[in-house]
């Protein structure tokens, strides 16, 4: 099978009932700068926009945010989705404050497991710097 | 565009055929509140339960501290299961001095806010499976008003429920009927905080519904003490969440609400946040008395830093100690905490408990010390009630008088904004930044209405960090959102 | 009574013959600094190891802090043992923020402070036995210049050593040695503070060496900054803490100081502690100059409430919050860090990072804002400042213009006094207690010469808690001491 | 034996070389109401001051307050004396800060093995007050 053409381009948006939009917006810059097409959702999307958006941008990734705890559950189903609509391969991240449960958050091995279980590349802490996550995708992409 | 809204009073019979219609039929358990006057009588019944005087009434502990010059402890709480909340509250009661003087912001989980009744029904089952809390609060709608009465036995101090996002009015209903307070008097507050497509006019009439059912409350002998909220999104400028709190007043009021604590997410600037609130206040109690509405307490309060939050407990300590300070030095009663997890989950019972023994130790320590009158402070009282002023004229003017209509003209004209939001309404023609001693700033106003002298010492006092840092520029926005969450590495 | 003791900078023949007869003797250590030019030139190396323009140098940090504005973070350690000097001093710098702005006020232990270097060397080898630190501090004297250079290499800031009660010179000598600071500037200060028997003449005699040797270091191009504390008792008034100040910054000038870190022991009132602080600042510049020394820089700096801590972790971190806002909001650059051990134990490594932390947020959330200024705080700086000038006119005049002798007058004929020390030539004939805002006011004045509006004003103070809390008495003085630390019981 | 008669006196004092007066202070002033005799030495006290004043007013008890975090050391010895001068049987308490290493502190009961190895009766924390002091040696004097 012939592999996919990088075009630099991602979806990002803030998941579920979460109306948290600052991470994605500086995401969005972020990425912006660095060159990607960028569909910026906003907040309180749900999974099917995704996908749309996804579908409409060829995009190579989506980057969820998920701010209020709740993520882990609002993300299931998510990579089904993405094959049912023939974006088989498509670089699936996850940032933010994932999962409510304190014992969760501070086990982050653990939420990394369960976020690879349902189909998702990689998930990041809250931690993490928008630059940063440009040029973790960047290297999972081949392009840097 | 026109505007079927209005600042007027429901009705008795609008009032109980919406709620008929509307409200009751929503989930399940609104059967369990069907008859008032029985809902009435158990709250008044729960909330004397009392250690003090004021019973198990926020509005009472409140105007108490006011009177006073003391402070309130308002902590947060919210798990999924209902064991959880019994557990956390008597935890925090037990460990903290939160009673007797203190109460609890109760949060419902984010599914309960966007009434999505059934995903919290499966997130109380995934919690029970995987033994933790799953839901980010406790899906009051769900569970109904006995389990509800459970919690509000379980704690000593007066239990305020935060009724937020588009629709409230379920959670508020049972959260009244079982003895707490609730509905909380927000629309534009809440659409730019919460939302993202519902229109400014739907929000405001869903919300007077809630406004009236704390009046009814309030008139039947159990008087509600509705939080009427300033937080937003975090990063706006303080005219902004002062006229936000000052004009949905009226609306609270004209439903009957006899007492509103108002309360603002702050900035962290002392002087500025301290002006904001008092700003606040005195034009609530001087629009509410131009609109014959005079017999509404207010009290004051802070929030505690609505942007991002640090990962570490030191640095959440020095924000949670800094807010503290700022409200206290203030001198509002209200005082909210938030707790060290903040950047990472919900609040913990003993996180929470430490948080509270240290704001209360902060009491101690201050007792009734308050910020000075100067001249600093006066002129930013001053150009905060310019701002403020010219926002609520224009609205006045653009509705004819009537508040609900002009917030609708004016989110919709633009010339009421601010930056962000994911409310798709909302214009976002302006830019804040902080200047060079933090204090939020119009870097880009937009069509907002903002007098000459304000917009001049807004540009004034950029210039000032300008000479510091060098040419501004919307990085330097984009950075301050995060100044106080991003520490270095080393 | 007669005194010997004269403000006059000791000739090279009386520093060098006191060098060699008294303090080098002391112990078997002291022949390690016999000559004074090597020890400097060492110094010199040791502290332009630098990670900025300032090396390791007190002087610098606290000079570029205090024209820009910002704050410098000061720890506090001492452990018995020479490796845990190392790892202490390692980990926090590891793990938190004080580099490259802060430094370290270094402990030693109370026998070392006491001359008894007997029973510090018994308390090393306990400590080796036990495993841990029994000491409450690290025997410098014992350890010798070689292993102070080794802590000094350790780290990556300046390092300021604590030269406290009778007799600091020869830790003096050593520190000074391997590069750190030290040759504290007191007499009055600490005798109240920390001696039983010591006559105040001698004290003065004992730490105008000190002083000289300070002056030697920075003539020869090592800016020493001794440290002017006013720290006393943990409970003595505003305006004694700063007049005990300003006296010895005379002393200090007169054998050669050119920097001076002047802080003060924080009562935890803002607008008082403030008022006390920038008073002190004013008035060491204005004596100073009446006296001809013309070139030497004052630095202030807040040190964390004296008096009793509380023994929980969240209501210290309350305390070293508080603390750190009024030094910060008081523009002073030297924040001084206590930690949550201390109402337990000496320090730990752990807890004094947590507490850099937390301070260093409060730098980052609170930037440059400062008080504002204020007709409060005004008459606050009035009060002190008569107070201030009172006992110093009367030092000068009883003392015929030589501040060494007046000092000794006054406090023999008891018009110099404070209310509690355990120091025995002190009359203790004052009183002070907190008033309803927790400032502290004289309840007594005793034989201070205090002007009376200041009387009247201290009187007028204590009426309003009077008002609150009935008649005032003795029984709450008592209370007042312990107030910060005394926890409910539930 | 005959049983020594309770006359209510008390010595309190800061022992070794802290300079710490306040606990003492306060103890002082909560024992003199309550009726006893006390023989307040101040801060900075050897061991043979609280014994010579213990003689001179015939003290039920020796209450020494430490500070500092030194007063394990500080105190050793005290009953070796306390015996010498023919004061078998006083009552000594210590109270307050009294070893400087958190290990120690935390581990309360250690603290009182290493006390009561030395002759005291007692050891309080610093979290005790001086109510439950006065309290405390009227029911070991057997006056309550």
């Amino acid at each position: 099978m012939e592999k996919r053409q990088v075009n630099k381009s991602v979806v990002i948006g803030t998941i579920g009932a979460d109306a948290h939009m600052i991470g994605g917006w500086v995401l969005r810059r972020a990425f912006e700068e660095a060159g990607f097409t960028v569909a910026f959702l906003g907040a309180v999307v749900p999974q099917h926009e995704f996908i749309n958006a996804a579908l409409e941008i060829d995009a190579d990734a989506i980057l969820v945010s998920s701010m209020y705890g709740m993520g882990l559950l609002d993300c299931e189903g998510l990579r089904d989705k993405c094959i049912e609509a023939g974006l088989k391969d498509i670089i699936l991240y996850v940032g933010g404050t994932v999962a409510a449960p304190l014992e969760l958050e501070k086990n982050w091995p653990e939420i990394e497991r369960r976020f690879t279980a349902i189909g998702f590349n990689r998930a990041f802490p809250n931690t993490c710097t928008a630059k940063e996550a440009v040029q973790t995708l960047k290297v999972d992409l081949g392009i840097d | 565009m026109n505007y079927t809204i209005r600042n007027k009073r429901l009705s008795d019979d609008e009032f109980f055929k919406i709620r008929k219609e509307e409200v009751l039929p929503m989930w399940e358990t609104g059967k369990q509140v069907e008859n008032l006057d029985e809902c009435i009588a158990a709250a008044k019944e729960l909330s004397q339960v009392s250690l003090g005087a004021q019973g198990k009434r926020a509005a009472l502990k409140l105007k108490d501290a006011k009177e006073k010059g003391t402070h309130v402890l308002i902590p947060q709480f919210g798990r999924a299961l209902t064991e959880y909340m019994v557990d956390g509250l008597s935890y925090v009661e037990e460990h903290s001095e939160l009673a007797p003087n203190g109460f609890w912001l109760i949060y419902s989980d984010s599914y309960t806010r966007k009434l999505n009744f059934k995903k919290a029904a499966e997130g109380i089952e995934r919690s029970r499976q995987e033994g933790m809390s799953m839901l980010n609060g406790w899906p009051i709608v769900n569970f109904g008003v006995e389990e509800a009465r459970r919690v509000m036995q379980a704690t000593t101090v007066p239990l305020s429920f935060n009724s937020t996002d588009e629709d409230g009015r379920l959670a508020s209903e049972i959260a009244l009927a079982a003895g707490f307070d609730a509905c909380y008097s927000r629309s534009l507050q809440e659409v730019i905080a919460h939302c993202k497509n519902i229109p400014l006019d739907e929000e405001i009439r869903i919300n007077q519904y809630e406004q009236r059912l704390a009046g009814i409350y309030t008139e039947n002998g159990v008087p509600i003490c509705p939080w009427n909220p300033s937080n937003l999104t975090g990063y706006d400028s303080p005219g902004y969440r002062s006229f936000v709190c000052v004009s949905e007043s009226l609306l609270a009021a004209e439903q009957g609400v006899k007492h509103q604590f108002i309360e603002h997410g702050q900035n962290m600037n002392m002087i500025q946040d301290i002006a904001m609130i008092r700003v606040t206040e005195k034009l609530c109690y001087e629009y509410c008395e131009r609109f014959g509405y005079t017999d509404v307490n207010f009290y004051t309060g802070g929030f505690p830093f609505l942007g991002a939050w640090p990962p570490r407990a030191e640095e959440a300590n020095a924000m949670i100690a800094w807010n503290a300070v700022i409200t206290m030095m203030g001198g509002f009663p209200g005082v909210i905490l938030k707790c060290q997890d903040e950047a990472f989950a919900t609040p913990t019972k003993e996180s929470m408990a430490m948080s509270v023994r240290l704001a209360h130790h902060l009491v101690t320590l201050m007792g009734t010390q308050k910020i000075a009158d100067s001249e600093k402070l006066r002129l930013e009282e001053e150009m905060i009630e310019a701002e403020v002023r010219a926002l609520m004229e224009k609205c006045l003017e653009a509705g004819d008088g009537d508040m609900a209509v002009g917030l609708c003209m004016g989110v919709d004209a633009g010339w009421i904004d601010t930056m962000l939001t994911p409310w798709k309404y909302n214009k976002g023609n302006v830019t804040v930044m902080r200047d060079a001693e933090s204090a939020v700033r119009y870097y880009d106003s937009g069509n907002i209405p903002l007098p000459e002298e304000v917009k001049e010492y807004h540009r004034q006092k950029l210039s000032e960090r300008e000479k510091k840092a060098g040419q501004l520029n919307f990085e330097m926005a984009v950075q301050d959102l995060q100044f106080a969450s991003i520490l270095k590495k080393k």
